[in-house]
């Protein structure tokens, strides 16, 4: 082998910047770099570029108006403001929140500084199919809720949330909703006003576009309390100096992902179902960490348990094959406890400590499927036979 | 966070993988709740250890350390080996990151409960000191001495 | 003419990304475009683009160790976290917190919002020199003082402040001292170990890197509650996925920034000066916002009074000739009181409307100072021609 | 913030600039304080505008809406002129930056205060009710009459 291969398998951690994305965005750094506030002509070409972004982003989201669109710093400081800003400004004196409990940290952690300021927070579990159900979060409703943040696509086990549902039914008990859209953004359909959402979350890099920019959807009327001041801009939503070629690649971004969305979530789903399937066949004591339907699962994540394994040293042996996958093993974090998503939906830890994320993208090929079947068995089963108790644990049960 | 060259060689060409079959000390330590658990057997010869091997279910780290502790420890006296502290462990990696030092417990650890069982089977005093062995919850098909490595 | 003349005279604004700057970003966007956070080697690589960038940023302002250097989404970000994330942890019940009147809105805003968090906030004035004097600090100190934020370089008028005097002095009476140093990294010497300030706060865009970046200096041991939360990016401070180009971007352009400070600082400093010289010579009734000397003004801000004219009509006059300079107008920015930092001054309101801010920089020549000094004249002259108090209010004054 | 093409156009070439120097009526409005003033001069005849020209100090919308309520109000009778209002004024200039809306406000409050200040001056009931005039703190150096528009 002269150059070795690299396959990339972690879609859903971060993506290359398309190169037409790049190509939008290039002519804001050095040429059209002017100050989006900026009276002069530089200055309203950079604000011509900002606005027509924002018009394109917020068409590509079925958002009424372009106001509605905040762009931010990241997906993270987009589901801060999102939890405290609503907050804020509906209810500063505390009141009742609803997160799941496999929201990403970005929602989970402001929700527990909620709990400090003196809210009282629910964190409402999904079942065990990965999924949380309307019921649950009509049980846990209460007069006094302000607002529940439920996201999408979960980033770790790939399920998709019944937002529209979910929505409504805040909705009926005076709750604002809003979701976390990072992971499906252009993936899946994601229509605001389908979905009925207060506000929503975006993250640039997650879809081709550039890191360091984000986005915020608030709908028209939506309480709301800047977390980030300063000179105002973004409607005074949010302060400093706009990233303008960011935010011009991340609309660009949204476009490519809406122009073929349909055919490449058959694609990719297609991918997911024959590398999963392959796997549970090939290795022993291997299942989908949820065996909901494919409809309620995002087409690019494909999420494994391996028995028996420890999750970073099966990433960092397929590293050594030049493939790039993720897991939620606490060792991969520095953390003791293995992923809070895998907890939630009842999997042991023992058995989160083996989990592999395999998401899947753009570049994705059947040929990087097939080496990454052909490679896998290998590295688990060399791994088992190191194990001091994986015939102990698992050698009997499953033949 | 990374893992120096040397962590990375001991990862991908661990020392001294394997179970000595008619072992003279055996150390289980670690749960895996946690993630990580490593098995050290010995064989002892004049209170030396003459021959070392683990097997390890873990991290990175957790693999490396095992590696490098019984290369550290082949042909140490049962008193230099017990002495062998994380710090060290971490030092002959090249260091490891600071997430992953606990990691370097699991290997000196399992060296320690090693030489204990050796001792406390010929009737004699442990000298390593307190140090926590296996958890005995951790396997639902075995039964509860099983991994009790005091009898193992 | 066939190509109109475009010259730019707002660097303090915003600065194109310079060339090396976006050679050195390349790399990042779509081959080594890994997560940071990732454990595979193509995350490794990113990790290391990223520590290194932190390395070379924290040697760029002496700060002792690379964990000192947060990077942040934006200049105003780091304001606000240096103010709120200090307060909050250092003495999260209230306090005293001194900032100047004439501070960026970035700090300014959150000041604000300390207050009505309980926190008691004194607004230190400059004097007309436009400095904020140590002594004046001194009296405003109390014991229960936590944070004092005073700016080093002034954004619209200028002038540099004895941040090293001021620190002391603080620290003199327990408060820990931030500065927000935007306008002057990079343009004059900025080493935090020198200054012996206990945070700074930066942006990318203001030193020819991308905008979207900023970063916050925060002293080892300086107490802080993070201000964006999630994953537990930036040794925890800061959380979201890093922009790693940007990142490298910034450190980059603040070693080119370094390469040439004390000749580009004097090459500017005596454009500043004959621009500032000939057009009060050229114009009557027309003077300098401040009458301080030379040495406690930044090299490239020349901050000019205009009476008798509104500062965005001279302004759209100068970009009708090619010419991007700002203003601090209420008009310009939509609010009715003009800009703050020349009321601090003492300047009147009817004065402070027909202000002007020409800033310069790498890419300013003499040519475009001998621009400027031909078309302002008439420009100023039209206007007040056409203004119907002109010569009621200034006429006779000057003359 | 944008200025519309139109709006540019008439800050460019801003028409009717300049002072009617035995002026009907005189309006002058806005305050330097505030970044604003306007001086309307109208030349009257049989109650209609014959005549009209403007100064302003102000930015560039207070100039644009200046000078295009100078030509809408061109030959109007004085009834129409002062019914101009301000949404008449944004929707000629094909629309103002929301900010900046404020600033029609001068333009058409500078035609009525001209309007009134020449039918009081000929003993007849003023038409346009009240608007905020020029404030008479603004002029450090002119006496306190100098700028007082009912007797300029
Ligand atoms: C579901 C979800 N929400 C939020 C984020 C945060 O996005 P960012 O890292 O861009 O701040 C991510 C990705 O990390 C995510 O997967
Ligand atoms: C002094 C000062 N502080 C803070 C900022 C805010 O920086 P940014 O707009 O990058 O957030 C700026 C520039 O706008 C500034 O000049």
């Amino acid at each position: 082998m002269d150059t070795p291969r690299r396959i990339y398998f972690d879609y859903a951690a971060t993506t290359p910047v398309d190169q037409r994305v790049m190509d939008a965005m290039m002519p804001y750094f050095m040429e059209d770099y002017g100050n989006a506030n900026s009276l002069y002509a530089l200055g309203r070409d950079a604000y011509r570029a900002l606005e027509d972004a924002r018009e394109r982003f917020a068409k590509g989201i079925g958002a009424t108006h372009p106001s509605e669109i905040t762009f931010t710093g990241c997906g993270t400081e987009s589901d801060n403001a999102a939890l405290l800003g609503i907050t804020a400004r509906k209810s500063p004196k505390g009141g009742h929140v609803i997160v799941s409990k496999f929201e990403h940290h970005a929602v989970l952690e402001p929700a527990h500084l909620l709990e400090k300021r003196g809210y009282e927070v629910t964190y409402l579990g999904p079942r065990e199919d990965g999924i949380i159900h309307v019921e649950d979060m009509v049980v846990a409703l209460r007069d006094d809720t302000v607002l529940v943040s439920i996201m999408h696509g979960n980033n770790e086990i790939g399920t998709i949330q019944p937002i529209k549902e979910l929505a409504a039914a805040a909705h009926e008990r005076g709750a604002l909703f809003h979701t976390d859209g990072a992971q499906t953004l252009g993936k899946i359909p994601f229509d605001v006003a389908e979905l009925g959402v207060d506000a929503a979350s975006f993250s640039g890099h997650k879809i081709y576009g550039p890191k360091g920019v984000g986005a915020l959807y608030l709908k028209r009327g939506t309480p709301f309390e800047p977390q980030i001041l300063g000179g105002g801009q973004e409607s005074k939503k949010r302060s400093g100096t706009q990233n303008v070629p960011g935010i011009v690649g991340f609309a660009k971004a949204l476009e490519l992902m809406l122009e073929d969305q349909a055919e490449e979530s058959l694609r990719l789903a297609a991918l997911r179902e024959k590398l999963t399937n392959a796997v549970i066949e090939r290795l022993e004591n291997t299942e989908q960490s949820t065996t909901v339907d494919p409809a309620h699962r995002m087409p690019n994540i494909a999420s494994l348990l391996i028995k028996g394994v420890e999750g970073e040293a099966m990433l960092l042996q397929l590293d050594n094959l030049g493939i790039a996958v993720s897991t939620g093993s606490a060792c991969s974090s520095g953390s003791l406890e293995p992923s809070h998503v895998l907890l939630s939906i009842g999997c042991p830890p023992e058995i989160a400590h083996g989990s592999l994320r395999v998401s899947m993208g753009r570049f994705t090929t059947e040929a990087d499927v097939d080496y990454f079947l052909e490679v896998l068995p290998p590295i688990v089963e060399r791994l088992r036979s190191m194990s001091p108790v994986y015939d102990r644990m698992f050698g009997s049960s499953a033949r | 966070m990374l893992y120096s060259d040397k962590v990375m060689d001991h990862f991908n060409h661990p020392r001294n993988v394997g179970v000595i079959d008619d072992a003279d000390g055996i150390g289980e330590v670690g749960n895996p709740v946690c993630g990580d658990i490593m098995k050290i057997t010995l064989k002892i010869d004049d209170d030396k250890i003459e021959d070392i091997k683990f097997q390890t279910l873990g991290c990175g780290a957790a693999i490396a350390t095992s590696s490098i502790v019984t290369e550290m420890a082949r042909g140490m006296s049962l008193k230099d080996a017990v002495a062998i502290t994380k710090k060290q462990v971490a030092e002959e990696l090249d260091g490891l990151p600071p997430a992953k030092m606990h990691c370097s417990v699991l290997a000196t650890d399992g060296l320690k409960v090693a030489v204990d069982d050796y001792l406390v089977k010929h009737g004699r005093e442990p000298i390593a000191g307190e140090v926590k062995s296996a958890d005995p919850n951790f396997d639902p098909h075995a039964d509860e001495d099983d991994h009790d490595h005091d009898e193992a």
